[in-house]
């Protein structure tokens, strides 16, 4: 290998921290969720100390998630704004999945992917928040009737299934989508990866002082 | 003398009467359950008849009293039901009877002799002996200064109308008895129970 | 103690529950019927629930009506509820004990997600496990009869357990034991229904034209029965749901959510795999390095 | 009762009335619902406001408290002038024929013989038969004589017609005509309608006339000793009948016996007025044996110190000028002249009238000794309650013992209830803390007293000392060793009347029952009806065999039941005169040609023919029932209405003569009762299920099923005063002010009275300022001190009051 140019920088270390936060509530609220969910799945209460402490845990995670993730929404919102380029880019969703991402207009951070991801995520989150509030019915058991608390349920299930697919095709793309995840371990990414996944983005970053 | 229900069932012999409305008694529904979630908390206690404190229908109960087993451990009452055999109630209990546990429970009732001096705000603890020497003490007081032997006329009246008496109308025909006895060798007029009010 | 005896269970919440063992005979239904005709709201069915299942409800305040709890608490798994009801010139003081109904087909069940914490027997009691429950609600949303409560101190649900421990030895529950009026029966189910019959006979003959019983089939039926005076209109009665079903939200929720979700979460995790193997990985070549170098030069030498 | 609680389920009709059986006795009405499931029978309810026994009911009829008389004369009135009544039962068993004395009449409210300035009916001579020469009554078997008693009867009644039973009760015509049809269909043979009845009725200044009118209603229906028939009292405290027949009173002793008065210097003047004398050919009764029971008596209470020689102890007992019932023992108390107060667990300070009173009384008292298991009001008098119970501990002087009772499983004994049924109790563990059986506080009580008139003497000590005391314990006599005393004794060996040669019983032996009793010092038995109740077979107050072989309730050879095992009153009557049962269903006790037979016991000789005309009313001298009480009753032979002592508009009927003029009131309460002008609101008091008079306040699970006193009103007062369900009001009345909550109900109808609406409000009577439930100001803070005039019980269930809304009590939480 010969030499390249340094690492670009991606994401902060508070951006980071933060992701990695998000991450982990939303992966222990998926398990705890899912074990309360499907009786299959109850199994994984065990890993929370009995389904009653999993029954405690998950709200209070589902705080840090929300606390967490907003913080991740006012960083990023902004870079998540849709363009006439994500529209074009979409319509050529088809030329990505095949690995074959030529020819589509240059991506500033954000491909149309990663940003229906966000919001796909910033929405249901937000979703989930609410719902999940209605169930909590250790405090807020008397401010709704009974049929909220179901139709909450039934939000809060659909919601949380929709999270935990973005979250597949999040974690996926991660995966598929090699140097992708040292941008969120090591904040950087090589100037390959800029240049082909996020060329607009790399113009910016390189000329930046 | 605890005569449990069983035991009587044999003295009696009683030809009970076909259908026991308070109990509309089925076997056999339970069967599927031998280990239920729940155990059955009146396996060993005492069953002891009685009637209930309260009404003058006079109902049935049966009282059910345990001990922690330990030396010298008093038993306690632990449950009040109706009694299926008695035909007044049929096993049946008003919300007073059903609940009448909470009586002999009471944190209100009375444990000790208590005493009042004049003036004060306060009952203090006192022995049954202080207690019965003292009343005895104010009722001879009393009733020597103020009984009536003879009336204005002359006539022998024999009657005591400075103190007066308001009897129990829960307490036993035995106790009563024995209170109208006591009480009436006294010559006390003033004596009365709870028949009107 | 905790250990049910699976054969003894019709139905296990969050679990699947063999068949009873063959050659055991099938446990007989039983049914609690409440006449609410015969019901003069005295409350005994109260006390000695509250006496028998040694339950402490704090001592509260009257509203004004006789309603004492005013509703169902983790303390009184049975409350009277008063209305008064005029038509025209005439007044009738209905009086519903009011409590759980033990479906058949209980939404709680359905509905609780924890395994074992809710059970039905074979007779058709539906009980409360408290050890393994995990005091989530659920129960609440999955009853259409709004009776469930949960604990704020012990943080689990309670509801009348049709006193499965006295039904175990032969005993009638405490309620109906109690009842001075027998406007509470218990028996097997076939004779509670047998009973409503003669009931209604005599209701109608009165000029209550409409006396039923309140068996509703939405629930698959109930262990615990209605003899209602005005059987048309269950909803008098202080809000009797008159026609109570699980709610399709929970169905949908219990129901049709669970399989479909993880097929689509397990739908998703193969698309990703089978995208791997297929496909393969996106990776950076080393065109793609070079050509950053070459921007980020070029730009240099701008 | 005459009839028993198990009989209400023969009953056809089912009237319940001046009371409220499905809330104070639920298991009794238990036997209505059996009753209305098995025997078809439909229950009508009469009452202020609908009850819990309204909502079970197929007739509710609304009426004005206080104006049962008016209602039942009009029901009479009905019953005379359609012909519904059962005539043969009414010529056989009533005075209806009986010619009453010339000279009596009513005229203006009054009957004859009324002496307006010591304000009662000095002189009742008229209110009486026609006698012959051989001083038998009079009769006029066709009925035609002006003055025979049913005459008069219709006569009397005749002004009660249903628009003025609607004008005086404000019961609407149909509604009451309804009443009236459905009562009349037990006139005859075949049905049978039964009285439930309780304080209802007898809290008022008109009480016993309350009972007695419907006691005529059923005699007029042939309802009386029939299956399911009667008039029954349902009795309130669980041995109130026990503790009643044992004269636990100012003014009898045991058995229904009366105590000498003043007037009886000896024991043959006592015995003059009391010996038996019948008025019909033929007729016996109980109290031709009075002397016997009389000296068996008085052998249970001072054994060898009565003797012949001294009239068996006959100075022994007090001689009585007046009655010293409760009203007057509060009266003496306010005015001074007591000294000294027992409070056998009865908790006056809330159960007399007019709590100011009582209080003002008890702080009179220089010592007062409560004996009860429980906390009372009574006992805490002298504390300072705040606005529930204002009191200044330091100017209240009274000495207060408590002492503490076992009670209910904690100790054992006999009990009779409603039906005077015996039954005995067992005991399943101690009492708490240190607290005694009541046996033992009166005998520890009784034995001090003993030994210190032994030592010291002192005024009359020869009852006291003389006491009989022969237990085995004498600080502790057992139950058994009591009830056996109560039943009685042969103190010498009997000779048996047919053979003299032969002993019957042996001295020692029990007595097997009443009928052997004598009157020669050689029998003991503390109280005639009870005897039997322990023989030399056992104590029969324990049997329990709850076979029932003729299916009609009776239970022969369950408990032990007075007088004689008897467990229907008058049963000879549910025969015709010949002995003949009146119908195949009401069938009870036949003659079969020798003997009378059936399930139970019969009400004389089993083997007194019917040719021999013996009336089955064997404890009146004329062995029938009295539509025309003679001069029995201290307010009128016949019923009248007259207006509750707070009076809601001058009576109808005799507007000068408005409410009852026999009524006794105290100098001191004369400006205590109130007017419409002020107090516009007709008020009642009752009890709750949920509740036992004010023992249960102290029991949790009570208090959590009725935590707070509250006041019931109907919407139409409500909205006049601005009220809702739930906000706190001041009810007032002449004697006092209470707070509660209001309770707004459908409910409470106004009532229709004199064409104008009538407000009605409702007040329980269980909570205190003591107890588990929510303080509150006791109820009788507004209660008038007056009381019916035959019995003086409290007039507590009519009473003028006015209502506002207001603030909370000082010291309870504003926010329920």
């Amino acid at each position: 290998m010969s030499e390249h140019i340094k690492p670009v920088s991606r994401y902060t270390t508070g951006a980071r921290i933060n992701h990695w936060i998000t991450a982990v509530s939303l992966i222990l609220l998926a398990l705890s969720g899912m074990a309360l969910f499907h009786p299959s799945l109850y199994f994984l209460t065990g890993l929370f100390g009995g389904g009653e402490f999993t029954r405690v845990i998950h709200p209070w995670i589902g705080v840090v998630l929300a606390i967490s993730f907003l913080g991740l929404f006012f960083r990023f919102f902004t870079l998540n704004l849709w363009n006439r380029d994500d529209t074009v880019w979409m319509k050529n969703l088809g030329a990505v999945i095949n690995n074959k991402e030529e020819g589509l207009p240059e991506v500033g951070k954000y491909n149309a992917g990663q940003k229906l991801v966000f919001w796909g995520q910033s929405i249901l989150i937000f979703a989930l928040l609410c719902s999940g509030v209605v169930l909590w019915d250790t405090y807020f058991a008397t401010y709704t009737t009974i049929d909220q608390k179901r139709l909450s349920a039934v939000i809060h299930a659909l919601c949380a299934i929709g999270v935990i697919l973005i979250w597949i095709v999040h974690v996926y793309a991660a995966i598929w989508v090699k140097g992708t995840i040292r941008a969120m371990t090591q904040g950087s990414v090589t100037g390959g990866w800029a240049w082909k996944h996020h060329r607009k983005w790399f113009r910016q970053e390189v000329g930046k002082p | 003398m605890a005569v449990t229900r069983r035991q009587f069932m044999k003295v009696s012999a009683a030809g009970l009467a076909a259908s026991s409305v308070g109990a509309l008694g089925f076997i056999g529904a339970g069967e599927g359950l031998a280990a239920g979630v729940r155990p059955f908390r009146l396996e060993k206690a005492t069953e002891t008849r009685n009637t209930c404190p309260y009404c003058a229908v006079a109902c049935g109960v049966l009282v059910y009293s345990a001990t922690d087993g330990s030396k010298d451990a008093k038993p306690k009452l632990i449950h009040v039901e109706g009694d299926s055999d008695n035909p007044i109630n049929r096993g049946t209990l008003c919300p007073r009877g059903a609940a009448s546990l909470g009586f002999a429970h009471s944190p209100n009732r009375l444990q000790y002799p208590m005493h009042r001096k004049p003036g004060t705000n306060k009952f203090e603890r006192v022995t049954w002996d202080f207690a019965m020497e003292r009343i005895a003490k104010l009722a001879k007081e009393d009733r020597d200064k103020n009984f009536v032997t003879k009336n204005r006329d002359g006539v022998t009246v024999n009657r005591w109308l400075t103190t007066g008496f308001f009897a129990g109308s829960s307490c036993s025909n035995e106790a009563g008895y024995l209170t109208y006895k006591a009480i009436r060798s006294t010559g006390i007029l003033a004596l009365e129970d709870q028949a009107r009010i | 103690m905790s250990v049910l005896q699976a054969l003894d269970l019709r139905r296990r919440s969050a679990s699947s529950v063999p068949p009873p063992a063959a050659g055991k005979p099938a446990a007989v239904a039983v049914a609690k019927l409440i006449d609410v005709s015969k019901c003069i709201g005295c409350k005994a069915c109260q006390a000695a629930c509250l006496e028998w299942n040694q339950l402490d409800q704090p001592i509260g305040y009257t509203d004004g009506t006789y309603d004492n709890p005013t509703d169902l608490t983790t303390a009184s798994w049975t409350v009277m509820r008063f209305t008064e009801y005029e038509h025209g010139d005439d007044l009738e003081w209905l009086i519903r004990k009011d409590g759980c109904m033990h479906c058949d087909d209980p939404g709680c069940l359905k509905a609780c997600p924890a395994p074992g914490a809710i059970v039905q027997y074979t007779n058709g009691i539906v009980d409360f496990v408290s050890e393994n429950c995990i005091g989530c609600g659920y129960c609440l949303k999955g009853c259409p009869f709004n009776i469930p409560r949960i604990s704020q101190t012990t943080s689990k649900a309670y509801k009348c357990t049709l006193c499965s421990d006295r039904v175990v030895v032969g005993q009638a529950p405490a309620c109906a034991k109690a009842c001075p009026t027998q406007a509470i029966y218990f028996g097997t189910k076939d004779d509670m229904i047998a009973h409503a019959g003669k009931r209604i006979v005599d209701l109608k003959s009165r000029g209550y034209q409409n006396a039923g019983l309140y068996n509703p089939q939405g629930v698959g039926g109930t262990h615990v029965m209605y003899v209602l005076q005005h059987a048309d209109k269950p909803s008098l009665y202080a809000g009797l749901p008159d026609n109570p079903h699980i709610s399709p939200l929970v169905g949908i929720w219990k129901g049709v959510m669970k399989p479909l979700s993880l097929a689509a979460i397990a739908f998703a995790g193969a698309f990703g795999f089978l995208h791997y193997i297929t496909k393969g990985p996106n990776t950076v070549s080393e065109h793609d390095e070079a050509k950053a170098d070459e921007l980020a030069a070029g730009k240099d030498r701008a | 009762m005459t009839n028993s609680w198990n009989d209400i389920k023969n009953a056809d009709v089912v009237l319940i009335m001046g009371g409220n059986a499905a809330e104070a006795h639920p298991c009794g009405f238990k036997w209505v619902t059996e009753a209305k499931a098995n025997n078809g029978a439909k229950l009508i309810v009469v009452d202020p406001r609908f009850t819990r026994s309204a909502a079970v009911s197929d007739l509710y009829a609304p009426i004005r408290p206080g104006t049962d008389i008016a209602f039942l004369s009009g029901v009479m009135r009905y019953l005379l002038g359609n012909g519904k009544i059962h005539q043969e039962y009414v010529k056989a068993f009533t005075n209806a024929s009986y010619i009453v004395r010339e000279g009596f009449k009513f005229e203006d409210g009054l009957f004859a013989g009324y002496d307006a300035s010591k304000k009662s009916y000095a002189d009742r001579s008229t209110w009486d038969y026609e006698f012959d020469d051989q001083g038998m009554a009079k009769v006029d078997d066709t009925l035609q004589h002006p003055r025979c008693a049913i005459n008069l009867l219709k006569a009397h009644v005749a002004r009660y017609t249903p628009e003025m039973v609607e004008r005086i009760c404000g019961t609407p015509k149909d509604k009451f005509l309804k009443v009236c049809e459905l009562m009349a269909t037990t006139a005859n043979g075949e049905r049978s309608m039964t009285s439930l009845y309780a304080l209802g009725w007898t809290q008022h200044t008109t009480g016993a006339q309350n009972i007695r009118s419907m006691a005529m209603i059923q005699l007029l229906l042939g309802n009386m000793g029939i299956p399911g028939g009667g008039v029954n009292a349902l009795r309130g405290h669980s041995n109130v009948q026990g503790i009643t027949d044992f004269a636990l009173l100012s003014t009898s002793t045991p058995g229904y016996l009366v105590l000498p008065t003043e007037k009886e210097t000896t024991f043959a003047d006592y015995m003059k007025s009391r010996a038996f004398k019948p008025i019909r050919p033929g007729q016996t009764s109980f109290w031709q044996n009075y002397r016997k029971f009389f000296v068996s008596q008085q052998k249970s209470l001072f054994g060898a110190a009565a003797t012949k020689d001294n009239d068996w102890a006959y100075d022994y007992l007090p001689k009585f000028d007046t009655a010293y019932d409760v009203l007057k023992m509060v009266d003496m108390m306010a005015g001074g002249q007591m000294n000294g107060l027992f409070c056998q667990g009865l908790n006056i300070l809330m159960a007399a009238p007019n709590k100011a009173k009582v209080q003002a009384g008890l702080a009179k008292l220089k010592w007062m000794v409560i004996i009860d298991p429980l906390e009372t009001e009574t006992a805490h008098f002298w504390e300072n309650h705040g606005e529930f119970h204002n009191a200044d501990p330091k100017a209240i002087q009274t000495e207060v013992f408590q002492l503490p009772t076992t009670a209910y499983a904690e100790d054992e004994g006999s009990f009779t209830n409603s039906s005077r049924v015996i039954q005995w109790h067992w005991k399943a563990v101690d009492g708490p803390g240190e607290s005694r059986s009541d046996i033992q506080i009166i005998a520890d009580l009784h034995s001090r007293l003993r030994a210190l008139y032994t030592k010291e003497g002192g005024a009359f000590p020869d009852p006291i000392v003389n006491t009989t005391w022969a237990y085995a314990k004498p600080a502790h006599p057992e139950p058994v060793e009591l009830l056996k005393e109560i039943n009685g004794y042969a103190l010498e060996d009997l000779p048996n009347p047919a053979d003299p040669t032969k002993v019957m019983l042996k001295a020692g032996q029990l007595l097997p029952g009443f009928a052997v009793m004598r009157d020669d010092g050689k029998t003991s038995g503390a109280c005639w009806i009870y005897t039997g109740v322990y023989t030399e077979a056992g104590n029969m107050a324990m049997r329990r065999d709850a076979s029932d072989p003729t299916g009609l309730g009776i239970h022969p050879n369950w408990g032990y039941s007075w007088p004689a095992n008897r467990r229907l009153l008058y049963n000879r009557a549910s025969a015709d005169p010949a002995g003949k049962a009146w119908s195949e269903r009401k069938k009870y006790i036949t003659w079969n040609g020798s003997r009378w037979v059936g399930g139970d016991v019969p009400d004389y000789a089993p083997t007194m023919a019917p040719d021999k005309s013996v009336g089955p009313f064997i404890m009146n001298q004329e062995g029938t029932a009295r539509l025309f009480a003679r001069g029995a009753m201290p307010d009128g032979p016949f019923p009248e209405h007259y207006e509750p002592m707070d009076a809601y508009i001058a009576n109808p009927l005799h507007p000068k003569v408005t409410t009852n003029p026999a009524v006794r009131v105290f100098a001191a309460d004369a400006k205590s009762f109130g007017t419409p002008d002020k107090f516009p609101i007709v008020a009642t008091s009752y009890r709750l299920a949920e509740h036992f008079h004010y023992w249960t306040k102290n029991v949790h699970d009570n208090a959590v099923l009725q935590p707070e006193m509250f006041v019931e009103m109907g919407e139409r007062l409500a909205k006049a005063k601005g009220i809702q369900n739930g906000d706190w009001v001041e009810v007032s009345s002449q004697r006092g002010m209470i707070k509660a909550k209001a309770s707004v109900s459908k409910r409470f109808r106004p009532i229709m009275v004199d064409g104008k609406p009538c407000d009605v409000i409702g007040l329980p009577i269980h909570f205190g300022f003591i107890g588990l439930t929510r303080k509150s100001y006791p109820l009788n803070t507004l209660t008038p001190p007056v009381g019916d005039a035959s019995v003086n019980t409290p007039e507590y269930k009519a009473f003028l009051v006015d209502v506002k809304k207001t603030t909370p009590p000082a010291s309870s939480p504003a926010v329920a």
